[in-house]
């Protein structure tokens, strides 16, 4: 306890990243984020390293390419309409297997939309982040803690798997301050990068960072291999678990809802309805197993997102659609209220166990 | 006897992909000599474009990455912000550059990123099949402009050099062309100068090369030639627009 | 007397773009009328080694990097 | 039994709700409580009003959000009128009287009137209502002692500013003993 | 038949488009879509519409949404990593609810890729064209007259609803080659648009086009409504099917793959299987209720696609996860072969019908 | 008594949300004065940006579209190709038209679009509080240059003027200032101008106005207007930069 | 004499920038130092119309357009 | 029983076999039948090979792909060693015996051989080999006479080259009466 500091979300995981040895950071300024690249401005310039602002999105997530593809540890920081123009340079660091870390502090959409809170990008992180067959490892912290911790995880497993990871979070997550403890940063893992792009000095062949594949066998085998490797990534997919043991009502959320749903599930427990919280840590690798575990025992689901319901796809087919699922949302900035997760709860706990196969 | 005329070594055995004629091998070789003159293909880091240099990592002798369209300044400023000691240069077309890149251009330029810009300006948009490029002349006939380009509703073509001599950044900016002997030999000069600003940090520099696309201007090589030298040089004066180290 | 020269074509990378033909100087270059190689072109040829004066300017336009130049070390 | 206590703090732009806020932090951080600090953000506090969250536990935090404080502070009048609905009944409400004439209309709760404004001005400390209003959170609350709260003003000060410390210390010691 | 014209399926759309009114196309180069561009160049200068290249694709979709937020029907056409570059601009346009008609004709990916054919943005059309919670109507031609009659409708459905709506085709639609009927385009509904921006005369009060709601209430509400009008338009979810009605192995393709697939149920049954094939026209919204009704008679499904695995989620939630799918795909710009589907036929036949709830 | 001085016509009466003393007001003002004198309200269609200005929709009494972050060019030539007829400006700030949006601006100008760009270039990014913005000048302090901006790393400030003059495109190009009352003046006479320009069909125009954030410059208003006059005139000298109808 | 003039100020908008004040050669404005308006401004007040000679000075220097000048005809 | 015919035409890029296949199709088209026409596509070709897929049918055409041609002309010798083993059997193999040394290998096919770039040139028709080979295919297979195959040409060569038509015509008789 001694150790904490006290820290905005942005904060910590700038923080963090500079704790896990990133020493290239490039952003372009947006609401509700902007903290991320006021304390690497700050901080970059004592410690040696490179905070650039970039003349745009599109400019940063590209100097991250060429940071990644020089072997750097480097990060971009972005909101939701900035990470959309990003898609393009995201899907390039997927399929060039480029080590990075990518965070979008989420907030209302569609279009300019609003600054307030909202986990609408679900999709776009975990499905189509840009074009084509990949994806990024994404994280999704649900304290100041945990955007501290899993930022200086996500370095850690986009180095071990060579590829983009983001943390996903939200504008709450980003504007709140909480206690951190920061000494876990001080114990970093390094990668040896030989196929990183330094000068072949005369030593070696010439590396090359390349996505493009005129044969289309070579590139469908390319991204054969690399969807096998997914199969390898999906082993780190974790959920934390409140109260599982015996809940016949599971609620499944993420970052800020998690929390939020926490507390509706503490009133309902003394409310006499066993219900449990499953908080998927890892939105892709998505923890499909540890989701199809609880339907065994539950009754029925809620899902709570501040979207229109896009997690709740991964919940239906975790669990086979074996189990109602409700709903509990809401949407363009708008937070879940605990009551109305409460309510969301009452309800499940009167449903049947069986899968309403209308309910679609 | 001895080898006086000799493929550099920077270059690499691989017969390129490049339609008959195209100068962008002319403009290959140039970098390769100038990269064995100064002796720094062990240091260097080469941008393949999107363009039809898109896979000119199997030709330089030097690491490269591929860039998304237009970035190519971008993720050499990534490169060079990590490496100093890195040589960088991309290597763009006219689309890459002057069209979808025009932002990533001139900000590099701005910021005096300490990067080599070698820009092949064949006024036209060669790997897609000739479409108009910023640089395509007025009244130039392309896919996308059949009856001519039409300055009324596409407008007037960019002229690069001009445009980033403006900047503060810039330490060198030329436009040269690889239309003649002389002018290749002006050309490689011109490379060389801007490889060596670079090595002493003196800033953004950048060679402007006008170059021919005979298959999309369907024109003979050699005619093509010719047309580079009549329409292109009287539009896109050559010489020098910047010389000048950046003080910061 | 002049030097020695020798002008080589890698006629299997040539892509008979004749741009060496039209800088050389001396007229000596052709694309073999016969030859073709394995990408279907008609490699350049020199023609008149003796008129060769190594002066490289075949060299210095060929895109295709195939010309190689030899001459004579007094 | 665990006590968790949520505040609110309210008022305009310039009044510095959002550090006494995080004064407040501090001092929980500091007696080794768990705590959360949460703002309102964004552009629209531009001239706006801005308010601040913040929850202090003996138990790990779920939501960061106060729907409805046992604690509120009202620094202007908009604040009182948006928020005084929301406080929970038994709870507490702290207005800055010489900012805001209305009274607390509720009656299933405590209210308290400090002029902290005017004191402020009086006791040359200008801008420093804030401070006032958090040594009278801290009394009327006994969440903290008076030393904890200096020190956690000055945890919270930037260094190159801690020549105010003193202002601020003294203007807290008004609250506290008003 | 005596009316069909030869034509490409590029050609087809940009004809299409022509006939639909569309006096206003702004694109820019990417193989294998050129030819639109090539089309337009060629026709708008002579029948006073414009065509023009823009900078960039972001230049093109902001374009776009000018254009249509004059209320003029207008398009946008590219590939892949061009799309991707438009996402930020798509949730713009379905943010400020403005009809327009984007083109994706897919190549293989991420990244560069290859620019052979290519289903490998399903997701992105479908899921998430950009940050925040919209849709676009998404329709699938397979064939050139497809490409000519989809893209009449698109012009239509997307003025009715107000929304973008998109043509998601391959390479290869867009290359190939086959007659067409263009009669079609000659009968075509128009829409009144008094919300469009063509200044306000001194008549009416101002038009405003816009998606920023700083209030995440009013932000919020929209989202709710603009999601009830999805609701309206779930209606005009449609399919082709062929050999239906008695199937119990039931191929679910759509473009291409649905006409190799239709070779290979025609195998299939010729070797006694009984296997049909759903086509889905619309992929958003998805024709769920009748991939529902369908899984009521069949034993399996076998989804065709050319990605890793895309719409193969949209099957398994439509079918509530009752029936085993298989997948058979290609990806990076490989094409599946009928033996391919064949076999996943024949695989799926062998199947008992029960759902492997370890399938996933 | 007769009024001497009002609030023009195609001005709403929304209280605007700037902060106060920021010079944006000032610029409305000048642009709703213009649209009254001219009388092409009805006709008019403005393009919000994003960035402090984003909500000029509640204040102009004309049609506006609001634009994704430094889209408003492309937004604009969308607009103008469907009506020409209709008058199209975009109303745009540094971080808007000069970071990300300096693409659409360069080429709407190469294009010799026909729109009018009010550009308020107040060195700094103001609505989302304060970061370094391509026009902020060198030494500036900001939020993302908090030792002051330092041209070794974050290059060296646009100014735009000077770069769109080189375009063939661009029509007119002035920069003027709100410091004073009479750079007040000179600053409505150079927006009347871009205006009748545009209704001339002579091409694309653009005011860039030097204005003031005393926010985020930490500065009284009046304070504010001084910094200006002092810091950003003598690097952004006021004067027309382009002044002759594109020729096609 | 001088001609009458009249400045009013919409108190209720004005955000008390000063730059009325600053801007006025007369210096004859001041922001009211007792009044606050509804957005907690000091608004500006013309302490000496009489020496007014409506040069609009501060309705030119305003942001908030809060500013109305009226002059007498002839 | 309704008649599919798979044709594939494969060569180096500047010998006109997208062309021809364009001919094809129309004929095709005008005699009634369905008709798919499909390239293989982008930068690659340049320099490279070429080849393009014609399925004429009396149905609906499903994938437009051509695995296995029954009909494949080979205008180049790599297009022959890339194809050869996917001929189906039974089917036809044209070559261009002028530019390709090697024999058919397969015994399972009908094999035709026409010198078609010497007759071109021979005839003073210089790069209209797929004309002849056009002429050739229609009267090995029956599919089309020699007036349809006119009429769809005239149909394919674009008004400004109109004035070629006739050199076409009389490169399609070459090669059908070969
Ligand atoms: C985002 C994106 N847009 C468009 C393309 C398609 N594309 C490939 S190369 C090219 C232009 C090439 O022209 P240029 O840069 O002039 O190079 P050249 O081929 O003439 O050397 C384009 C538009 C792409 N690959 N990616
Ligand atoms: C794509 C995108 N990137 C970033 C932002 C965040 N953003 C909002 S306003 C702004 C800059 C505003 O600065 P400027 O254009 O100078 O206008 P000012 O507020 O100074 O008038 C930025 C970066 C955004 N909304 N969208
Ligand atoms: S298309 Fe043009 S630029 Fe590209 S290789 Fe061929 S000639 Fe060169
Ligand atoms: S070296 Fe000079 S003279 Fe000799 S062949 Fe080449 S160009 Fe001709
Ligand atoms: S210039 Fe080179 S490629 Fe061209 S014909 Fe001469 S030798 Fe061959
Ligand atoms: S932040 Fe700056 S630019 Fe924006 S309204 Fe305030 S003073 Fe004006
Ligand atoms: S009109 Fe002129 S003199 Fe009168 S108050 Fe305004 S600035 Fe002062
Ligand atoms: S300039 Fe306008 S807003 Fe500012 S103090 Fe004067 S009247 Fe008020
Ligand atoms: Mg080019
Ligand atoms: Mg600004």
């Amino acid at each position: 306890m001694a150790d904490k500091v006290l820290m905005k979300g942005n904060e910590a995981i700038a923080e963090a990243a500079i704790m896990a040895g990133c020493r290239h950071f490039f952003g372009y300024p947006i609401t509700p984020q902007t903290e991320i690249s006021a304390y690497m401005a700050k901080r970059m310039p004592k410690i040696g390293g490179t905070f650039l602002q970039a003349e745009s999105e599109l400019a940063a997530i590209n100097m991250v390419y060429g940071a990644a593809a020089a072997g750097a540890r480097t990060m971009t920081s972005s909101s939701s309409p900035g990470i959309a123009l990003k898609s393009e340079g995201l899907s390039f660091l997927a399929a060039c297997d480029l080590p990075s870390v990518i965070v979008n502090i989420q907030r209302g959409g569609p279009g300019l939309g609003g600054i307030r809170p909202s986990q609408s990008d679900y999709f776009h992180a975990t499905r189509s982040t840009g074009h084509g067959d990949f994806h990024m490892i994404v994280l999704a912290p649900n304290t100041v803690q945990e955007m501290f911790d899993l930022t200086l995880e996500a370095f850690d497993l986009a180095d071990k798997y060579r590829m983009p990871a983001m943390i996903l979070g939200d504008g709450m997550l980003g504007q709140v301050m909480e206690p951190v403890d920061i000494s876990r940063g001080n114990n970093i893992k390094t990668y040896v990068k030989d196929w990183a792009l330094t000068g072949t000095k005369g030593l070696r062949k010439r590396n090359v960072v390349n996505s493009l594949y005129l044969s289309a066998e070579e590139l469908e085998l390319l991204n054969f291999q690399r969807f096998d490797k997914y199969k390898e990534v999906e082993k780190i997919a974790r959920t934390e678990d409140y109260l599982l043991e015996d809940a016949e009502v599971v609620v499944v959320a993420y970052g800020i809802c998690a929390r939020i749903a926490k507390n509706a599930i503490d009133t309902a427990r003394k409310n006499g309805i066993k219900a449990g919280l499953i908080r998927p840590v890892t939105l892709w690798p998505y923890p499909k197993h540890q989701l199809k575990a609880a339907a065994e025992k539950a009754k029925a689901f809620v899902v709570v997102e501040m979207s229109m319901g896009q997690m709740i796809e991964d919940v239906e087919l975790s669990i086979r659609c074996s189990r109602p699922v409700l709903l509990c949302n809401r949407t363009g900035g708008m937070v879940p209220t605990r009551e109305a997760v409460l309510e969301s709860i009452e309800k499940a706990a009167l449903l049947k166990g069986e899968q309403n196969a209308d309910s679609i | 006897m001895q080898i006086v005329f000799e493929k550099p070594k920077a270059l690499s055995d691989t017969p390129t992909h490049y339609c008959p004629g195209c100068t962008h091998g002319i403009i290959h070789r140039l970098v390769a000599e100038v990269l064995d003159e100064l002796d720094i293909t062990g240091e260097t880091i080469g941008i393949a474009p999107v363009g039809c240099a898109v896979i000119h990592f199997n030709y330089f002798e030097c690491d490269v990455a591929q860039a998304a369209h237009g970035r190519a300044p971008a993720v050499a400023t990534g490169l060079k912000r990590v490496n100093p000691d890195n040589i960088v240069f991309s290597y763009q077309g006219d689309g890459d550059l002057a069209a979808i890149g025009t932002n990533e251009t001139i900000h590099a330029a701005a910021r005096g990123e300490n990067i080599t810009v070698i820009f092949v300006n064949n006024a036209i948009y060669g790997m897609t099949g000739g479409q108009m490029a910023p640089t395509t002349l007025p009244g130039q006939i392309t896919q996308t402009s059949p009856y001519g380009r039409d300055t009324k509703t596409a407008g007037f073509p960019l002229r690069m050099c001009e445009l980033l001599a403006t900047l503060d950044g810039t330490a060198y900016a030329e436009r040269v062309a690889v239309d003649s002997v002389k002018n290749v030999l002006k050309a490689k000069k011109a490379i060389k100068k801007a490889f060596q600003y670079q090595i002493d940090g003196k800033g953004f520099s950048i060679v402007e090369i006008l170059s021919s696309c005979p298959t999309n201007w369907g024109l003979e090589p050699v005619k093509a030639l010719e047309w580079l030298r009549q329409n292109m040089i009287p539009y896109y004066p050559l010489g020098v627009f910047k010389d000048k180290e950046v003080s910061r | 007397m002049a030097k020695k020269t020798r002008v080589t074509f890698a006629a299997d990378i040539c892509k008979g773009c004749a741009l060496c033909v039209d800088a050389c100087p001396k007229k000596i270059i052709r694309l073999a009328p016969e030859t073709l190689n394995s990408k279907g072109y008609h490699p350049a040829e020199i023609i008149d080694q003796q008129a060769c004066t190594a002066c490289g300017f075949c060299f210095l336009m060929c895109p295709d990097v195939c010309i190689t130049i030899e001459k004579e070390v007094n | 039994m665990s006590q968790t206590v949520e505040i609110m703090i309210a008022g305009f732009g310039g009044q510095g709700v959002l550090f006494a806020g995080k004064i407040l932090a501090y001092a929980a951080l500091m007696a080794g409580k768990e705590v959360s600090w949460l703002p309102s953000y964004g552009p629209e506090m531009r001239g706006g009003t801005a308010n601040i969250s913040v929850i202090i536990s003996d138990t790990p935090i779920g939501s960061p959000i106060v729907d409805n404080p046992g604690v509120f502070v009202a620094m202007n009048q908009p604040s009182l009128e948006k928020f005084e609905e929301e406080v929970q009944p038994g709870g507490l409400i702290i207005l800055d009287s010489s900012l805001i004439q209305l009274k607390v209309k509720r009656h299933d709760l405590q209210a308290c009137y400090i002029p902290a404004t005017k004191l402020a001005e009086d006791n040359n400390l200008k801008g420093l209502a804030n401070m006032i209003i958090l040594g009278r959170i801290a009394r009327e609350t006994g969440l903290f002692d008076l030393d904890t709260l200096y020190l956690a003003a000055s945890k919270s000060i930037p260094e190159r500013k801690k020549d105010l410390l003193a202002f601020n210390k003294k203007a807290i010691e008004i609250g506290y003993n008003y």
